[in-house]
């Protein structure tokens, strides 16, 4: 079977000014999905924009053969993207990529989102939280839009109301706890998620607990040694974001993953174009396909510079 | 299907095999260098015996990190790239990739690119005796690297200095792919005929480079880049029109094929085989499509053989 | 509107003005010789006195008829056009086009082209007594024309000795218009740097074709024609890019611009003014669009001066 | 007022599988069309296709503002428009161009159409019909499919049943007659539409009335001397179908107009991309602008070759 596939539009909910969720009539891609990996999607269908758009698989029901898409539009491609109504059809490849490797189930899992990179972690979340382990998920954006929050109802490009889905409620009912950061201060702690982070870590190993405020949703949570409280890591952002975070979880010697993105062509490793620097003993380093060897990558192995 | 493989409809089947200086093709449907991979990448998409020959990525002697990133740029109906030749080099390409093209019916050019002419003629020795070879395209026209590259292209002494340098050490059919960064396409041509090219490939990337906005510098890590795609198709198709006119070489025409009206355009204008390239981001079946669509305008035409197209708009 | 003319608010605005080689624009903003014909054409939807200056027909010292039909081919992101410098004759010109502009605060910039260095010697003897002229561009890259043309603009010397000849019959500001189609732009500029031109334009048209794979025939009358557009913005703007680091003159730059990101592009990487061709065609407010964006980016940025911008990601 | 602007689609029907009529809320142009007169359309929001693309107003409305195309689906733009939904803006320049000098009224009008020709043939006939002036038709087409006969209910594309709308009916009940052919013989004429008026010309001069068989909708026609009959002839069609119509009227002495078609750029007059030869007494022939100067040339200045 070709991985590549035309798929009928389900729905298409505006969740916030430039922020959709789109969910696909795709069972195969549904069926073969792994939390994050990305479809390559045509957006449009003339040759300007020319090229298809890298978007992570953000949630999938196997059963109904649904997949979704959670995006916000950067620009045109993602524009066309969100004109797409109930009935229109989609060219896909995918599922593409390398996604994360699953934890243990005794692992102590933090996922850590910056902004839109909720998306693929949120496939991640439903996966680990249907075997009945719980994550702890730290969530930062630039303001309270920037979370859907479920008091603004969603609404379907058609017109109608759509059904509102809430990215923080879909975490929540799966097991998971949520803190949350903005960077106007106006949803939970006010700085950076990759901040929030540390001073998570730090209050654990402090054997300080200071962090509920800022939680959400917050379960009680006691102290423990750091690794009892985290042992991997999942991250997925904006490149500085990563970058700060693959920081901190090296210092701190947690192992961890995190999903980047890259300008690509192909999507499938034909054009070399989404390389990404990573360690290599003989050179210092070498270029990876971010499109096949990724998108997701140990955070050790990843060269920021 | 039932219909083209019963006795009486296959003869009527139109011939499309093509002979591109020497290697005979059982078509005309090619990938273009550096937009096709090795051939796996494609291989869960289309069956890779349907090409008519697979032109792989760009090769060097050594092993080749490639340029930083970004590498790729969107333009309008094009793309700006500027891998810089990242490839694993030649000696990984005969262990790895080659074995696993030889699996199937299909032969495998090689792409080579060098900093000087020994190294050319170094690749060319060393592809010239490897089995699963069948014939060299000689990149004299990257735009993404520091040394040779362009340069050889860009004038005529020089290309004719190469092309003699890798017909010395091989007896392989070998294809000399153009630049189109030049006052003159066909004085480079007719100096890499008279080295004795057997093929010419055309055309390789426009030189471009965008900016971004923004942050007030290139947007390419490399600063410019190779522009491809659509937008490029009317410049290939012209150089291929100007070639056909004045040198007697078999043409592998590319630049912009997205469709097989496209690449009719090409055959029209002279070239004997086509090449897709940047298409192949957008429909990974485009080569297939290709070929589909040239058998039915064949049929629906009552053309006998595709050799009757080439160069046709010449002539009506 | 209200906000710009109150007086304190006034005072903030950039300053637009730019100097192309002696000669004042009171904006950036200019049209592509060709696509805005003599003016009254756009009147009815922009207000001509916005412009920076206009740029008109290609004009020829005796009426033209240009070539046979089709001359245009709409192409990915692009048209090929080949017009054939159609145009009613420098008399004509003086006599009827330029008496409309003279009712505007517009700096008008002549189009020349001849057959051979005199044509272009008499042409600029012509216009340069003529009032209302304020500037000539001197198309040495048009590639539609049998004779001259794009002939003059593919060698270094040639070019120069065109240059030459007009410098030495006006004293009007000579602009020269440089071909894309060749190996080395920076060597054509030098060329005409070193003959005494006060500024370049760039780029005219890539040389592009296009087949009609029914009739199986070129498309365009004259079969091939000048590639413009979007599709060859990239080309355009690495030719500002490395002649801008050459060549010390003013670039007027050109080639596929549609928005105001577009014209940033071609300022970044060296262009003093720009000059929207293609667009027009699409929208004919698109030169006062790309000037208000220019006018917001400024604000916005906190640029007092567009001349600030000129050339700005070659300093990051 | 600049004749460029975004108007709303009202209205589009399907009437045969490559035909449409679009009805735009344009109530400018509307007021300021004249037959023959066109506008240029940007179908599309990218950069592919780029050009506009001339389409011939077909029909107004100028009370209510509206204003038609009529259109066949001929490649990439047109197949673009036709999926613009009531709802929807397109961006218009126009009306521009030199539309059909209008007959007096004493005049005996033919309209000469080739298939989709009978756009803006059709607006003619309804500002001469309105005067209570008749026309005779011809109209030709190769099927009977590209009549849009009203046996065929018209589609809206909105999957809705639109109110059906027939040329030939609206044409009949503006009060002229119309003849017709076909290239298969299906409806009316088995043959060219210039071979039947030619025919239509010869029976009246030789005293034969042979024609009205073809007729759809024949009201009966005496006979008259051949200027009583057609002192006037407008036309409208491919190429080739027009060059013969010039012939046949040129031959007999008929004043006539047609409207023409060529590649067009600007569609102002800026480009010089549409020309299209003319007789001229210096050089022979002159190149004149078919957007401005046209797109109705005179049949007597036309040259063909
Ligand atoms: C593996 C992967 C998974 C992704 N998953 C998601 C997702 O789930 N949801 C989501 O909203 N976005 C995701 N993205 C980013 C998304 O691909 C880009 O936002 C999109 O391609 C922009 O296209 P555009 O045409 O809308 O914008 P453009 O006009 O092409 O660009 C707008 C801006 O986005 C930047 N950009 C363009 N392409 C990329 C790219 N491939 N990577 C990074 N930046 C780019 C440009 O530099 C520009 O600044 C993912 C990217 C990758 C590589
Ligand atoms: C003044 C004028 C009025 C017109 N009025 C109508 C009308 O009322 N209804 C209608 O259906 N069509 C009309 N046309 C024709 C219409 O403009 C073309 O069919 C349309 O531009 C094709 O665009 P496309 O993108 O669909 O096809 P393309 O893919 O651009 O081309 C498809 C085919 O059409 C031909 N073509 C493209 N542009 C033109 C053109 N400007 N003139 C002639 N042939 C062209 C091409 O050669 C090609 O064979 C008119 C044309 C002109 C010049
Ligand atoms: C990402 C990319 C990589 C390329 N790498 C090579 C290469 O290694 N060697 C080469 O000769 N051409 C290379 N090319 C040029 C193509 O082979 C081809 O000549 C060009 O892209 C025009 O064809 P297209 O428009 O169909 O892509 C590359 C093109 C692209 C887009
Ligand atoms: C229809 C048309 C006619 C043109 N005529 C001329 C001309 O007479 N003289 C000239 O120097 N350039 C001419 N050009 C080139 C343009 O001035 C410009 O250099 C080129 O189109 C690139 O800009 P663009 O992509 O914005 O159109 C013409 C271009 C077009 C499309
Ligand atoms: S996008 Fe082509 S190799 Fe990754
Ligand atoms: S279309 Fe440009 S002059 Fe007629």
């Amino acid at each position: 079977m070709s991985p590549m596939s035309d798929v009928m539009v389900l729905k298409q909910i505006r969740l916030a000014p430039l922020h959709y969720r789109l969910t696909l009539a795709a069972p195969e891609a549904a069926r073969e999905a792994r939390p994050g990996q990305f479809l390559h999607v045509r957006c449009g269908e003339t040759l300007d924009p020319l090229l298809r758009r890298p978007i992570s698989i953000h949630a999938v029901d196997r059963e109904k053969g649904e997949l979704s898409l959670l995006y916000r539009v950067a620009g045109r491609g993602t524009a066309l993207l969100s004109e797409k109504k109930k009935g229109d059809t989609i060219s896909l490849l995918g599922p593409l990529g390398r996604g994360f490797t699953m934890p243990s189930v005794s692992e102590k899992v933090s996922v850590v989102a910056g902004g839109i990179g909720i998306a693929p972690l949120y496939f991640l979340l439903q996966e680990i939280g249907a075997r009945g382990q719980a994550a702890t998920v730290f969530w930062g954006a630039a303001t309270r839009e920037q979370f859907f929050s479920p008091a603004a109802p969603g609404q379907n490009n058609d017109g109608a109301a759509g059904r509102c889905f809430s990215v923080m409620q879909g975490i929540c009912e799966q097991g998971h706890k949520i803190f949350q950061a903005s960077d106007d201060g106006s949803v939970g702690f006010h700085g950076t998620i990759t901040d929030l982070f540390e001073q998570y870590l730090n209050s654990h190993r402090s054997g300080e607990a200071v962090l509920s405020r800022y939680g959400n949703i917050v379960t009680d949570h006691e102290q423990f040694k750091l690794d009892q409280v985290v042992s991997r890591v999942y991250g997925c952002g904006p490149r500085g974001m990563l970058k700060g975070l693959c920081g901190v979880i090296r210092q701190e010697e947690i192992p961890g993953e995190v999903s980047l993105e890259e300008r690509m062509g192909c999507g499938v490793g034909a054009c070399l174009s989404c390389a990404c620097k990573t360690r290599d003993e003989k050179d210092g380093f070498q270029y990876r396909r971010v499109c096949v060897e990724g998108p997701v990558f140990s955070a050790r192995e990843v060269v920021w510079d | 299907m039932s219909e083209a493989t019963s006795g009486e409809k296959a003869k009527e089947k139109p011939n499309l095999v093509v002979n591109i200086g020497g290697l005979r093709l059982k078509n005309p449907v090619t990938t273009a260098s550096g937009t096709f991979g090795f051939g796996p990448e494609y291989a869960p998409y289309i069956d890779l015996n349907r090409l008519g020959a697979i032109v792989v990525k760009g090769t060097t002697l050594q092993p080749r990190l490639g340029n930083p990133t970004p590498r790729l740029v969107e333009t309008p109906a094009g793309i700006l790239n500027s891998i810089g030749l990242q490839n694993p080099g030649v000696d990984h390409l005969i262990e790895e990739a080659l074995p696993f093209l030889a699996q199937y019916d299909l032969p495998v050019i090689v792409n080579i690119s060098g900093d000087t002419v020994e190294d050319y003629a170094r690749l060319a020795e060393k592809l010239g005796r490897t089995a699963g070879v069948a014939g060299l395209e000689v990149n004299i026209s990257c735009p993404n690297v520091k040394k040779g590259g362009m340069q050889f292209g860009s004038d005529p002494a020089m290309a004719a200095e190469v092309t003699r340098a890798v017909k010395e050490n091989t007896d392989k059919p070998v294809i000399v792919k153009l630049s189109p960064n030049v006052t003159s396409i066909v004085a480079v041509a007719e100096g890499v005929a008279r080295a004795g090219a057997d093929a010419l490939s055309m055309i390789n990337t426009l030189l471009g480079m965008a900016i971004d906005i923004k942050r007030k510098r290139p947007l390419l890590g490399n600063i410019m880049g190779g522009l491809s795609g659509p937008a490029i198709r009317p410049v290939a198709v012209r150089a291929v029109w100007q070639v056909y006119r004045e040198v007697d070489l078999p043409i592998i025409g590319m630049g912009g094929i997205v469709t097989v009206e496209d690449a009719l355009e090409f055959i029209l204008a002279g070239a004997t085989a086509v090449a897709v390239g940047t298409a192949n981001f957008i429909n990974p079946r485009a080569t297939v499509e290709v070929l589909e669509g040239i058998e039915k305008y064949l049929v629906a035409n009552r053309i006998h053989g595709i050799r009757e197209l080439v160069g046709a708009a010449h002539r009506t």
